[in-house]
């Protein structure tokens, strides 16, 4: 990442958002816990070669999944990306049949057919993680104008990365969400790459806000390190949504601490960079926060992690108990 | 089944529109100019008028985010009705029908369904282009996960349009814009044709004729013709390509020993192959003939007035070709 | 049309542009008036039955493809759209071949099988009309990536209406022009309307502008229906192009006077829109300043209006003395 | 011919990109990730350095946009070999291959050509699923004024990927990852492979297999357990789908009476029917039993280890099905 760019990123951190009551602060904690420790557990199974095919972590950015979802109910939609199992925990999937849906087993939410890159929770009103850079856009706006005929307030919102920024398909959603009054929730991950490639090298403009603004959407630049200003910012936004006024666009800025994919050794990121990205650790600052304003102490802290991952291992035993597919699943639930 | 009485295609579609949304409000529509315009060919009369804007939804030119906010709206309660203006546009919906539509249901294990329809207007006859004529129905049936109906009557395109709005996956509904004014019995009131059924327009001994879409009114007039010359076709017409019935067309061509596949794509890699490759496996022990093959030319559809009638096949062309396989030794 | 949409289209209009040399500006004249007398011809051929398929016309917006084009030099290249026969003609194409084509004639560019939307002139750099409602845009980018890899300064341009601007394909082609610098020039054809339906009512955001700052592209609204002021804001964008500065994007306000297609009524526009936007028509204002500077008299201007309908008249003659296309060149020119 | 020697079948690509690229500096490269990261596996490696960024192009992810300026490129003096990271993503540039690339020669009657080589990754076997799996090369063969070709060995992808570039078509090149590490003779200097000629990759007395790509090694593997069996299997590679070399087919088939095609692709309206349909039609006064047809099953591709290898088939399973067919009575 050239310097000017680097200079751009750090600039978008904001004045500390106040912190919210003890328990919803700690449920905010945890939850950005349970997916560190969902993801390094699946690291660790993937390079023993028990993950099929390939798997896109979102370690550094677990702050944007929690804290917009935070401001959203049981009946509001997400629709994720291919970077997705923050999205789906976050709006309260099961870590059971989530981490059985990676590994490829029956109990999975998709009979262990699926995988990470297209995990679908109904229930949770989760459209799914997508392989296609772009594609849970159009399924979120789509989503936002089912809720909008229901008229009871609801509100959908997808995850998509800087990548996407670039596919007319956002660029057209974004049109038709502002001009229909879509209770959507634009928010771009900008993460600083896309793959191997940096933001900048394919990317014109200075200021990927302009994207949403170009539309006249309410637009805005958030830190998404921090779970407390994603989260102000979405709850912003969800207001915007519920109150009928449209549609908005937020652009977090974070980071991935690794690899596009497990396996990918980052030749093209300079490993300075990662070491002050993860000074910026989200799960860390808000840690910090929560002992510096003595609402846990540092024991509590170290109770709920140690809570997460005996709940990611739980579920790693559970999903390896269970069958994979057979023959007899190769062709149900093509169609309805 | 309801009174049977005399309309066109176009106002049979419309009928089913209007029906199915009266039924049931969470079936909306979405297409360019489909609002107060009520569509570039009148498809579309008149839906603006009763069910208003919330309903009847004119997009931006935006095919392909249109098209997946529709993908979306169905996932989400809604039933969309979504209709790209010329069949050559589908070109633009593909990442989301054939990715996303096709695939949701699959890959969610049954949690989620795509109930919708994505109706487009082919048709060659009108000097359109070779950017305004094709049909490329041949794409869409090779994606699993999707249905695919192609109505040749008045009383198929209400069925089929009142079948796929209630089938709860996507489902492509190929009209002919030649075939808009063609008028037939169409029973009044609530009326469908179930998906994956092929009817026998014509019952003949020598030959069958497979036929789909406008392609079957072309294969009626050549039977017509074939009758006078002393041989009987019969005229089988699948109005489904998935599900395809194929035990009904293997049936007529066990019966009939010799078989035509005529359809308006392009031959080559068409959904000919498909459907002549099934008839000679599944008829093999009882074909006294290859089975033969007629699609549209293989070329850009000219616009020309000169050339464009020899794209597809007509009666005459037709009936010759089912002559000399008929009499071939 | 919106009384504010109105309003926002009127206040386009800035001070008149100097008229150039008498020669040039006779010219001008001339190009306008032959391609709105081609397109009057081919409304009353068409009425007559003698046209196949759909016709597009533009008369009104004459300004912007003759504008643009007296900037362009035979070697730079031009993309078109559904509504071409003024671009075609402005870039140089013979009338008669062009008429032909129009007419499917087997002398007409296309061996009388494209027609009006497939209209290509390789020898005058025409990559052709276009069905697909974008589907230049990508085209001439495409060709102003040759231009700079030849390196001899030339550019592309590309014309399309405010329906394109909707197309997520124009908003990924202005991302890459910018970031590789094309020698590429946007034009949208302002007409307020996509087929029956008014820009306001299907695209989000004040001033379609913004679809080219967006991307940090040098954008202009202009005055569609002054061809001395299309001419001044395309010799800037040519310039910027030669010069190996990037892309340029022009919105240009005009207008329609006829239907999407010959046929259609308009019955979404009011009669009083029609008749104030040919008050500013853009030929009758050349002519009326030519007259006021004393650059050319009103017979002047009468004698190469009757130039230009002799030579449409002659070229529907030599159309009609031809060949249609036969069953010989049904499969011609394939495959190269 | 210049002397083979064994490398690799993406090493064998590059060294007709490398080769291509010296001899014509109109050839550039495009596509996401294929400058200094040298593509996603390594099939663009060692280009941009020795070509820079002027001519091996990163582009954002914008498929159709970027395929779109890689035609229009194409149509002005420059030799693109674009390429779509997966064969699935060629849902996103259809437009741009269908209805522009694939007929500007024709719409121009000649006067622009349009030499591009669209190249993309397919294969199953990788654990990928649904969208990144499939090969939708079907689609391309559908569309007039296209090539489409398929290399199966390592000498044909760097002699079919040389003829597409000095092609003045546009050529759909569809290169399986799971053959990248498959190493065979190849031909140095420069060899090119003609577009549009079948080769028997192995003679046979009691049937044909046809089979595209991957297929091809599973047939050859197929016909050793049938040699075993004490079935002789003829194994035709067809190599381009379009043009489609009947003929070299059609005379296996007259040859051994029997006929299976298989093919990467799902089955349904998929490329067997229209080889199996030409076959069924030319050979049908020679056959012995009906053409039978094996694509991949017609479902997304499961992404699980259990399921992904029932999708296509393997040699014991292909085996079978020959064996059934040359039993059948
Ligand atoms: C349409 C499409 N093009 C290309 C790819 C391959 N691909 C997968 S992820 C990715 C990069 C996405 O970058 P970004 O959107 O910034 O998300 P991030 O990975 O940084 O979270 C690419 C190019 C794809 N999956 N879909
Ligand atoms: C991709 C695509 N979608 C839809 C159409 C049908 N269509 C042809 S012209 C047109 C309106 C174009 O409006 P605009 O770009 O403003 O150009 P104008 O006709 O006003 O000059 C439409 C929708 C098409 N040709 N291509
Ligand atoms: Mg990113
Ligand atoms: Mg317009």
């Amino acid at each position: 990442m050239s310097d000017s760019a680097k200079q751009k990123r750090k600039k978008a951190a904001a004045a500390a958002p106040p912190l919210p009551a003890a328990e919803q602060s700690l449920a905010l904690l945890r939850q950005m816990q349970l997916i560190r420790a969902f993801e390094e557990k699946l690291r660790s199974l993937f390079s023993a070669g028990l993950v099929p095919g390939l798997l896109h972590l979102c370690a550094g950015q677990e702050a944007v999944a929690v804290g917009v979802c935070s401001e959203l109910g049981a009946a509001d939609v997400i629709a994720s990306n291919h970077r997705g199992h923050g999205h789906c925990l976050a709006k309260g999937a099961s870590v059971n049949r989530t981490m059985a849906e990676v590994l490829g087993r029956r109990s999975g939410y998709g009979l262990g057919r699926s995988g990470t890159l297209h995990l679908f929770d109904s229930v949770n009103g989760n459209l799914g993680t997508n392989g296609i850079v772009g594609g849970g856009i159009p399924l979120a706006a789509g989503a936002a104008l089912s809720a909008k005929r229901r008229g009871r307030g609801e509100v959908a919102a997808c995850f998509f990365g800087d990548g996407a920024l670039n596919q007319g398909l956002m660029f057209e959603v974004l049109n038709m969400a502002a001009i229909w009054k879509l209770p959507a929730i634009f928010i771009c991950e900008n993460n600083g790459y896309g793959e191997f490639t940096a933001i900048e090298d394919v990317t014109a403009g200075l200021n990927p806000v302009a994207r949403g603004t170009v539309f006249d959407i309410p637009s805005e630049a958030v830190d998404g390190m921090d779970v407390l200003a994603v989260r102000e910012a979405a709850a912003r936004a969800v207001a915007r949504g519920r109150a009928g006024e449209g549609p908005s666009f937020l652009v977090c800025t974070t980071y991935r601490y690794g690899g596009h994919h497990v396996g990918d050794s980052q030749s093209y990121k300079d490993a300075e960079e990662v070491r002050e990205w993860k000074e910026k650790d989200p799960i860390l600052k808000l840690s910090r926060r929560l002992e510096a304003e003595g609402v846990a102490s540092a024991e509590r802290i170290a109770a709920l992690e140690a809570e997460v991952q005996a709940e990611v291992l739980a579920a790693v035993e559970a999903a390896n108990a269970e069958a994979l597919p057979t023959a007899d699943d190769l062709g149900r639930f093509l169609y309805a | 089944m309801p009174e049977p009485r005399v309309i066109n295609y176009r106002a049979a579609i419309l009928e089913a529109l209007f029906a199915e949304m009266r039924r049931d409000p969470s079936v909306i529509v979405m297409g360019e100019d489909v609002g107060a315009a009520g569509g570039v060919f009148k498809q579309a009369a008149g839906l603006f008028e009763e069910f208003g804007a919330d309903r009847v939804i004119d997009t931006p030119i935006s095919e392909s985010g249109a098209f997946g906010i529709a993908v979306g709206a169905a996932m989400s309660g809604s039933r969309p009705v979504f209709e790209v203006m010329f069949g050559d546009f589908i070109t633009l919906v593909m990442d989301q029908l054939a990715n996303q539509a096709a695939k949701v249901q699959y890959m969610s294990a049954g949690q989620i369904s795509v109930p919708l329809v994505l109706r487009t207007a082919v048709g060659i006859g009108a000097n359109l282009g070779p950017q305004h004529s094709q049909s490329l129905h041949a794409w869409t049936a090779h994606i699993p996960g999707l249905k695919v109906v192609m109505p040749s009557t008045a009383a198929d395109a209400k069925g089929l349009m009142a079948a796929a709005i209630r089938d709860d996956n996507p489902v492509v509904y190929f009209e002919d814009r030649t075939l808009y004014t063609l008028r037939g019995d169409v029973p009044e009131g609530d009326y469908h044709v179930p998906i994956g059924v092929a009817e026998v327009r014509r019952e003949g001994e020598d030959v069958s004729i497979v036929a789909t879409s406008r392609m079957v009114h072309v294969a009626l007039a050549a039977a017509d013709l074939l009758a006078a010359d002393g041989i009987s076709a019969e005229v089988v017409d699948p109005r489904s390509l998935v599900p395809l019935d194929v035990a009904t067309l293997v049936a007529s061509v066990r019966k009939t020993s010799r078989a035509v596949v005529v359809d308006g794509g392009y031959r080559q890699y068409g959904v000919t192959g498909e459907i002549a490759a099934t008839l000679a496996e599944e008829a093999f022990d009882w074909l006294d003939a290859p089975v033969t093959r007629i699609g549209a030319e293989n070329v850009p559809i000219p616009f020309s007035r000169s050339l464009e009638p020899l794209v597809v096949p007509d009666a005459p062309r037709l009936a010759k070709a089912v002559a000399e396989l008929v009499r071939r030794r």
